[in-house]
């Protein structure tokens, strides 16, 4: 029963807050929502019993990409933010279609059968910490990724010098 | 297969485009070396295709002259050429057509003048292809590979109205040749992926299939004829095109589509043809009528020559489907008569242009006083026409109308009555170019010179050669008709298949 | 237990909420917000699968989506500081040079 | 722990280019003049197409694969980068963003391409396409002064991350479903558990589609398109309407012919509609254009829309004709923008398609080749854009959608007036501004190498659809 | 080959030489050419005539004209009596019309080249009359034609001129419509389209019915009226008469050499050459008399009230070819080409004169000459011959000719035997009457020109008098060839021409025949008598008759408003058709609408489509979304 509680609980305010998130007419205050919104997704996925994703959740998105909005935010005048409409014109069609391809999604994901379950238990990963097992599964199987993920990172650096740098036209 | 020692038909479909290949390296200044060279590749090329002429097997309906090599294996394409009974007399008009176009611009251009002679030998070799393939890819592949060259000369050099005419030209032929693309790729692979025509013409396929792809080739060809409803392309192309663009569509490039029929419609699709020879007849004839009329209408002279030309193309249509040996051997000696004479009446028109720069006929009265000799040359290609016995009209006429009459005796009345419309607008148009009283626009033109002379002069002869004794001509064809005719009659009796009926069944 | 349709459904709906949020707002920054609640409910079902299914390979995707999130947002807020330099503005219905 | 080395002759290739882009970055910042770079990039990429030779076979447990199927696509992929730089080197010094990073970025995006074409699990099909697209988003807002640059960055920017949340859902969905990423497993669960038809994996299905329809533009999923074509750097239109969405083949062939192949109906009774609607619109709305750019872009989605032909036919021949397509539309498509960007100099635009009126007057030789190009994207014979049209219409009339074949050649005809309308500015009207071409020896030598692709592809196609048959046949 | 061949060809030769060489070369001297090769041929006619009469009939084919399946034609002669007859007028009084032609069209600016039509024509002339199949025949017809169309237009500058000339061709035309698809519906019986086949096979179709268009039709009927109506384009009968009288705009030697001797008799060469054929088909022959007939009355009347002096010939042309078909029409074919004979002799007299009148005066009304008798006393007398020949007054050669026709009529076995006779009767009242009427306004009493002609009137030179002279002999004399028994005359005409046309089975006895000819010959004498009554003594009468019948007089003088109906019936409406409806309308509304349409929708459908394109990112957004939506929708529904 606990769990079903805890869960309730959680789904509830997550959605709450996103809704919060996008309907917020002050930007500040959006990103505000959005860093309480990730600690609860963060708190979920503990529940989820991957204490290293909801560690990531917190440091990478509430530490590293919320202050970069925050920045942003800052060159946004909040002032003219506040007194113009938040919604463009046409957010009704808008939300017609988000409701209506949330009901498609509804109804194709009903017939969902999940797979069966494989080989890492919760005790085997609770045995040798979570870390270690995802750790070992970065550096040997998805080494690759991991490879290519890096490259992604190097690229969005690069980018982000080439586009937000002052430089002069040469 | 082909006795001579050199490649005759690629020489005939290459040489132009070297000679093209040629011209772009001449530089733009010299204007008189590029059109003495274009005028000599086109000379050297029309010699070299005389063996054709001469050494033809006359007593065969088997191709000739066959070359054939790989050339895409992966989808079994074989660069394949040769020509038969039907074919071998186009390609030779094509030849001589290159020439007389070249002489016909020789001072009417003048802009452009290298790209418009790479133009013409290209559009000329590009023609001479899709007569000469027995590879539907080759085929096709000339087929609309002419459109480009020709979309150039009516546009670049064209008239005022230009643009509009080479957008109908193209669009108009396009949607036609599409559709036949699909037809062609179908059959590629129904009869067993291959494009030989020889061999899919050796298979015989079920009537719907026959069905809709007549009607799908029907789209390409009937455009290029042009067949009555869709005519209108020509007339404004022909009016705006330059004079050698006129020469070119007249006289070659709407026989490909004529050409089409017979060579593939006909044998490819037999039972589909002869049930469709009520609709095919029913068309030509409007055509012969309805374009005749319009012909008394018209205040342009090419216009009216253009109209003219779908009328005498209706006259070759109806003897196409006539499906009897004189209906088709008229109406391909009728393709012949047609490309000179018409052809002959274009560059006529252009020699008036040319001095006048007007196409207007009530500019033109009174023309015979200042121009007898080419009142003179005129009055033939006129009475050709009309198709008046003694010159190469009557005979095609005569044969497409008996044929005609044979297949349909109403056909066969109401064409005729095509010949009266026809008598009335041309001499109608000459009584108004050349009698009475002289406009004083024309008073002082200059008659013909040598080189106008010698450009129309070789189509005078062709006028009389065939009209007095045709038989030579008539020669090439009657074993490839026969045997034509033989492919089309033994396939099974399907004359009582109406349309309705089969687009029922096509519909289930 | 919970069953893992809940998870799914909770993550629809919060990437259908996304999805709302992309739709509507006009302001740049809420828009590109938005992804992320998107990215976000992907990682939810992601990580609840890998739960249930126990196979690590969801985690390590959804560790991935982090790592591509921030580079995203990185060159997202690159490409807006741009746009700002020549447009002053952080409403995308205001930017539209080219149309039609 | 003992970590031993994966088999890394497969992907050769990748780490060459990896090593060349990284090379290209640290030079940048040592030398001044930028075409050293260019010169540079492009003996690489030679190096790394030399490399494709050896590199065959799956690696990383399978996530990997290096077979024929992607070696054609990296080849596409190659010359798609080598002509780009080729035409870039003259327009990025008129446009005065000449900065190594330019190269750096290209270079990468192709690696994420080239990821792409060879990624045998979802998750390297995912980071792939992010790199890709990453580096192509920053491209497209290369010229950051210019507003236009600046709006179409964004606008590429916000719509592809929308779309990836979209493939990422999908891809959640068939990981709960199947429990893994591995295409190959996946087609084999599905099979065995009988999951054909069912929603859930259907609506995955139906997620990929939107997000490599975005890739490839296909309506209604091109939006993009037109605006980002048209304000994108020209170089990095040309790169982008061929790369990118060559790349999106590739994992669409790929995912869809391997990962779904047990519900090809469903997919292919998915992409009909999508594709008769992508030609449609493509061709229709390039009708009413005036920027060439622009117009290019629409005719760029109408291309999708024939290649997507191939993907339908659901065979290997279909398959090939796809990739030979795209080969033929990489040159003559390529060609076109290098046509384009010549007119760009110096205070003027030249993007605007009144601009070319008389362009044969002015300059025969560049108008000339340009009317070689738009005959060939129309797809008039004798050129290349007639083989690759004609042979996706054979694998498509040949798996039986002759009706499907009708209508994408009555659109084929609808295009030729867009396209010769060009050709018409060009040799039948007479010129009004007086255009100077900002010509190069590199834009030459792209130009030359298009053209002559074009005409020898077009009179000869053997060589090109053997390549792509035998690279099917090793799929 | 033989000597015959040259026959044509002669006179080609001389085309050939003239149109090439004329105009820098020969000019003035062209009239050689083409008088020495068709005196030539005449030489060589005569010989021909004497070979043919010592019986040898000659049928050559020279060589395959077409070969297509099983039709195949050649060009080949067939020279039997009958053509041998053809040749000689063809020839003879060909050669007398060129040497006159050397006068008259002295000078013209077009000298050479009138000499070279005129030769072209006499060699299609020759084509059409020595052909041995319908081809060469068909051949003939038309060329000749086109000669006329040439010669009649010769002063091309004068609009009515031109004119006149494309409307004697297209009128034919119509005929020669009919005319080819009775060529092709004989070769479709027989297979062949030589006569001697043809002629042969004929008799095993008749009575055979084939449907024509829908209706059932006796084989031989439709072949013979097909036939026919070329031959009433050709010889001018009702309905096609309309483009003779206009013909008269071309110089008087043609007039006389096409309009009266030869061409225009093509028809009944044709329908005495095809007896064979019309004799099997009572409703054809039927048909042919009364159209003859009734034509030759009819032209005979309008012929009465003209006043342009070349009009009044004409139509007494036309009568005269009337009466030439009535003779056929009843199987009196030998007197229908005996007629023709003698008409050839007579008419291109009577044309000559005119035209040498003409020369005097420099215009064709009668009413502004009289009293040329004084000046030009040669012209006036064989004028006078030739008159009194064509109003068959005894003696003459005409007299004999109209004579056998008018008697055959009566005695015919034929249902309208008796109708022919009696309208043909008729015209031997009206022949004579306008004859003289013309001879009296020319030649009598004062001249009422202005002065000026007046002192310019003279006699025309020797070279156009001799031949006047010598037709005006043959005139008179011509005709004694075929003198009836009732006159201790042999008939040798007849008797000639019967191995090729048959004889007529006539009833009557000799008290009838006496009667007959008396009764005709009162009539012409009778109609000179009034004529000269009206003419000459009570010249008022003609004016008040004018008065009192006025409408009569107007719808005479106008030609029964034939020429009206016709422009208003077939002209203005094909024209009207072709402007304002096929041009207009159909054309250019709907075939060009349908072409110019559907672009245009599809260009405005793209202007509509592209306004989606609204640059709004969230717009593109949402489509995107829409589109998932959409498709997720389509597929869980089609489940």
């Amino acid at each position: 029963m606990l769990p079903e509680l805890f869960f309730a609980y959680f789904a509830f305010a997550i959605v709450v807050l996103s809704i919060l998130v996008i309907t917020r007419k002050n930007p500040v205050h959006s990103v505000l929502w959005m860093l309480l919104l990730f600690f609860h997704i963060a708190s979920l996925y503990l529940f989820l019993n991957a204490e290293f994703m909801a560690a990531i959740q917190v440091i990478v998105y509430a530490g590293g990409i919320l202050v970069l909005f925050l920045f942003v935010v800052i060159l946004v005048s909040i002032k003219e933010e506040l007194r113009i409409a938040r919604f463009i014109s046409a957010w009704p069609t808008g939300l017609t279609f988000a409701i209506a391809l949330f009901i498609a999604l509804f109804f194709s994901i009903r017939s969902f059968i999940a797979a069966p379950p494989s080989k890492y238990t919760v005790d085997l990963i609770k045995k040798e910490t979570h870390v270690q097992v995802l750790g070992k599964l970065l550096y040997t199987d998805f080494l690759f990724p991991f490879e290519v993920a890096s490259l992604i990172l190097l690229v969005a650096i690069v980018g982000a010098v080439v586009l937000a740098k002052r430089r002069f036209k040469s | 297969m082909n006795k001579l020692d050199y490649p005759i038909l690629s020489t005939i479909i290459f040489l132009p485009v070297l000679g093209a290949l040629l011209l772009m390296l001449i530089s733009r200044a010299r204007e008189t070396l590029t059109k003495s060279v274009a005028l000599i590749v086109s000379t050297i090329t029309f010699i070299l295709s005389l063996p054709l002429f001469i050494n033809f097997d006359k007593s065969t309906h088997k191709m000739q002259f066959v070359e054939r090599h790989d050339w895409i294996p992966a989808w079994n394409i074989k660069y394949y050429l040769g020509v038969d009974g039907i074919s071998v007399l186009l390609v030779l008009l094509t030849t001589l057509s290159a020439i007389l176009c070249v002489l016909i611009s020789w001072h009417s251009i003048k802009i452009k003048v290298k790209e418009f002679y790479i133009a013409i030998l290209l559009t000329c070799g590009a023609i001479a292809g899709v007569f000469c393939s027995l590879d539907f890819f080759l085929f096709y592949l000339f087929w609309e590979a002419m459109l480009i060259p020709m979309y150039l000369i009516i546009g670049v050099w064209g008239g005022p109205n230009r643009i509009y005419a080479t957008i109908k030209f193209i669009l108009y032929t396009l949607v036609g040749s599409v559709l036949m693309l699909v037809g062609i790729i179908f059959l590629y692979f129904y009869a067993g992926r291959t494009f030989d025509i020889i061999e899919l013409m050796a298979k015989t396929y079920p009537y719907n299939v026959q069905f809709w792809l007549f009607w799908a080739f029907f789209a390409a060809f009937a455009v290029k004829v042009p067949m009555f409803p869709v005519h209108t392309w020509l007339p404004d192309a022909h009016t705006e095109a330059p004079t050698a663009g006129s020469v070119i569509l007249a006289a070659i490039l709407i026989k490909m589509g004529a050409y089409g029929f017979l060579r593939f419609s006909l044998p490819l699709f037999p039972e589909a043809t002869k049930a469709m020879v009520p609709a095919m007849l029913t068309l030509s004839v409007i055509a012969i009528i309805y374009a005749g009329l319009v012909c008394l209408a018209q205040k342009d002279l090419k216009r009216l020559i253009a109209y003219s030309s779908v009328s005498h193309m209706g006259f070759i249509t109806m003897g196409i489907f006539a499906l009897n040996s004189q209906g088709i051997e008229g109406g391909i000696l009728q393709m012949i008569n047609h490309g000179v004479v018409t052809g002959a009446l274009f560059m006529c028109v252009g020699i008036i242009y040319d001095r006048t720069h007007s196409r207007q006929i009530a500019d033109h009265q009174g023309l015979s006083t200042p121009m007898p000799v080419f009142a003179a040359f005129v009055m033939v290609f006129t009475l050709a026409a009309i198709g008046l016995p003694g010159t190469n009209g009557f005979i095609g006429e005569f044969l497409t109308i008996l044929g005609g009459f044979t297949a349909n005796k109403w056909a066969g009345v109401l064409a005729a009555t095509g010949v009266i419309i026809g008598a009335g607008y041309m001499l109608w148009l000459y009584q108004r170019l050349f009698f009475m009283k002289v406009h004083e626009k024309v008073v002082s033109l200059p008659d013909m010179d040598t080189r106008e002379v010698i450009a129309l002069l070789p189509l005078i002869i062709l006028v009389l050669w065939i009209g007095v004794y045709p038989v030579p001509f008539l020669d090439f064809m009657h074993p490839s008709v026969q045997h034509l005719l033989e492919r089309v009659n033994e396939a099974g009796n399907m004359q009582e298949i109406n349309i309705a009926k089969t687009l029922m069944e096509v519909i289930r | 237990m919970v069953p893992l349709n809940w998870y799914i459904l909770l993550s629809t709906v919060v990437f259908t909420i996304g999805v709302f949020g992309f739709l509507s707002r006009r302001n740049i920054i809420i828009m590109f917000m938005s992804i992320e609640l998107m990215l976000n409910a992907v990682n939810i079902s992601l990580i609840s699968f890998s739960h249930y299914l126990q196979d690590l390979r969801g985690q390590i995707l959804a560790f991935f989506v982090i790592a591509v999130a921030a580079s995203e947002a990185a060159i997202g807020l690159a490409i807006i500081i741009a746009l700002f330099r020549n447009k002053a503005t952080a409403h995308v219905d205001e930017i539209h040079e080219m149309k039609g | 722990m003992n970590l031993q080395l994966p088999d890394l002759s497969p992907i050769m290739p990748e780490l060459i280019m990896t090593a060349l882009a990284l090379i290209v970055l640290m030079v940048e910042l040592l030398i001044k003049k930028k075409e050293i770079l260019a010169i540079l990039s492009i003996a690489g990429v030679a190096l790394v197409a030399v490399s494709l030779i050896g590199s065959s076979g799956a690696t990383f447990g399978g996530m990997f694969i290096s077979d024929g199927y992607s070696t054609f696509f990296k080849l596409i992929f190659f010359v798609n980068v080598i002509l780009s730089i080729l035409i870039s080197i003259k327009y990025i010094v008129i446009e005065k963003v000449n900065f190594g990073e330019y190269y750096g970025l290209i270079l990468f995006s192709t690696i994420g391409m080239m990821i792409m074409a060879s990624a045998a699990d979802l998750i390297v099909l995912y980071l792939g396409l992010e790199l890709m697209a990453l580096s192509t988003y920053i491209l497209a807002g290369f010229i950051r002064y210019d507003v236009k640059s600046n709006e179409a960055a964004l606008k590429y920017f916000l719509l592809g991350a929308f779309s990836s949340a979209f493939l990422l859902y999908g891809i959640s969905m068939i990981y709960g479903l199947t429990g893994t990423t591995d295409l190959k497993a996946i087609s084999l669960y599905i099979t065995e558990k009988g999951l054909a038809g069912n929603p859930a994996l259907l609506l995955s299905v139906i997620l990929f589609t939107v997000a490599f329809g975005f890739k490839i533009a296909a309506a209604p999923f091109h939006m993009w398109a037109p605006d980002v074509y048209e304000g994108a750097p020209t170089s990095i239109t040309a790169f982008m309407s061929v790369g990118p969405k060559a790349a999106g083949f590739a994992v669409l062939g790929r995912v869809f012919m391997v990962a779904f192949a047990s519900i090809k109906v469903d997919w292919a009774a998915i992409l009909i509609p999508l594709s008769i609607l992508t030609m449609g619109v493509g061709n229709i709305v390039a009708l009413a254009q005036t920027n060439i750019k622009r117009m290019l872009a629409y005719s760029s989605i109408a291309h999708a829309g024939y290649a997507l032909l191939g993907i339908i036919a659901a065979n290997n021949e279909g398959l090939s004709s796809m990739m030979n397509y795209l080969m033929i539309y990489a040159f003559m498509n390529i060609g076109a923008f290098a046509v384009i960007i010549m007119l760009r100099s110096e205070g003027f635009k030249g993007e605007d398609i009144t601009d070319y009126e008389g362009l044969a007057k002015t300059h025969p030789l560049s108008a000339a080749i340009m009317l070689i190009f738009m005959f060939s994207l129309t797809g008039i014979p004798p050129t290349a854009g007639f083989i690759g049209k004609l042979y996706v219409f054979m694998s498509a009339i040949n798996a039986g959608y002759t009706w499907l074949v009708v209508v994408a050649v009555i659109f084929s005809v609808i295009s030729a007036y867009f396209y010769l309308r060009i050709v018409m500015y060009m040799y039948m009207r007479e010129p009004k501004v007086e255009v100077s071409l900002s010509t190069s020896p590199a834009i030459g030598l792209a130009l030359t190498v298009t053209t002559v692709a074009v005409l020898v592809i077009g009179v000869y196609p053997s060589f090109l659809v053997g390549l792509a048959r035998a690279a099917i046949s090793r799929f | 080959m033989e000597s015959y061949v040259l026959i044509p060809f002669l006179p080609l030769t001389a085309f050939v030489i003239n149109i090439l060489l004329g105009r820098d070369l020969i000019r003035d001297k062209a009239h050689w050419v083409s008088c020495l090769t068709i005196i030539g041929s005449f030489v060589i006619s005569v010989i021909t005539l004497i070979d043919v009469i010592n019986g040898r009939v000659i049928n050559e084919d020279l060589y395959t004209w077409i070969i297509s399946g099983k039709f195949r034609v050649s060009v080949g002669f067939l020279i039997d009596q009958l053509t041998a007859v053809m040749l000689i007028v063809v020839t003879g009084v060909g050669s007398l019309i060129f040497i006159y032609s050397i006068g008259y069209m002295h000078g013209d600016k077009g000298y050479y080249r009138f000499f070279a039509y005129m030769s072209l024509f006499v060699f299609f002339m020759l084509m059409l009359v020595m052909a041995n199949n319908f081809l060469i025949l068909y051949l003939g017809w038309e060329g000749v034609g086109l000669c006329s169309y040439f010669l009649i237009g010769f002063w091309f500058e004068k609009k009515s001129a031109s004119d006149a000339g494309k409307k004697a061709f297209i009128t034919c035309r119509f005929g020669d419509f009919g005319f080819a698809l009775g060529v092709i519906m004989i070769f479709l019986t027989f297979g062949t389209l030589h006569y001697i086949p043809v002629f042969a096979e004929v008799k095993n179709f008749a009575g055979q019915t084939v449907n024509f268009l829908g209706y059932d039709i006796d084989l031989i009927t439709l072949i013979a009226l097909l036939l026919f109506a070329g031959a009433v384009g050709k010889s001018a009968q009702i309905p096609l008469h309309v483009w003779l009288p206009d013909a008269m705009e071309g110089p008087t030697p043609v007039s006389a050499l096409i309009h009266a001797a030869t061409m225009v008799t093509a028809g009944v060469f044709m329908v005495a050459r095809c007896n064979p054929i019309f004799n099997l088909s009572e409703t054809a022959m039927i048909t042919v008399a009364v159209i003859g007939a009734v034509t030759s009355l009819f032209a005979a009347t309008i012929g009465t009230f003209q006043n342009d002096i070349k009009r009044i010939i004409a139509y007494s042309t036309i009568s005269h070819l009337g009466m030439m078909f009535a003779a056929c029409g009843i199987g009196a074919y030998a007197a229908g080409i005996f007629h023709l004979y003698t008409h050839a002799f007579f008419k291109a007299l009577l044309f000559l004169a005119a035209g040498s009148v003409i020369h005097a005066v420099h215009h064709n009304d009668i009413q502004r000459m009289g009293g040329l008798k004084k000046y030009m006393l040669i012209t006036y007398v064989t004028m006078l011959f030739g008159a009194l020949s064509a109003g068959g007054v005894p003696g003459f050669s005409g007299f004999f000719s109209k004579d056998e026709i008018i008697w055959s009529t009566f005695a015919s076995v034929s249902p309208v035997g008796k109708l022919a006779w009696f309208l043909v009767t008729a015209v031997a009242f009206f022949t004579p009457f306008y004859s003289f009427r013309m001879i009296f306004l020319t030649f009598h009493r004062k001249f009422r020109g202005t002065h000026h002609e007046e002192h310019h009137l003279h006699e025309s030179p020797p070279v156009m008098t001799i031949p006047l002279i010598l037709l005006a002999s043959g005139a008179l004399a011509a005709g004694w060839v075929g003198i009836p028994h009732l006159l201790g005359g042999g008939a040798q005409f007849t008797e000639f021409l019967k191995p090729v046309v048959g004889h007529p089975e006539l009833h009557g006895t000799h008290a009838q025949e006496w009667g007959i000819m008396g009764l005709s010959t009162t009539i012409a004498l009778s109609g000179i008598i009034i004529a000269a009554i009206f003419y000459l003594i009570k010249t008022y009468l003609p004016v008040r008759l004018a008065r009192n019948f006025s409408s009569i007089y107007r719808t005479l003088f106008n030609k029964y408003y034939v020429d009206e109906l016709y422009s208003l019936i077939i002209i203005r409406p094909s024209l009207w058709v072709a402007n304002s409806f096929i041009e207009g309308f159909t054309d250019a509304k709907i075939i060009e609408g349908i072409v110019n349409g559907v672009p245009r929708s599809i260009g405005r459908f793209s202007e509509k489509l592209r306004k989606i394109q609204t640059g709004l990112a969230h717009h593109y957004a949402i489509i995107m979304a829409a589109g998932a939506f959409f498709i997720v929708a389509l597929v869980l529904l089609s489940r």
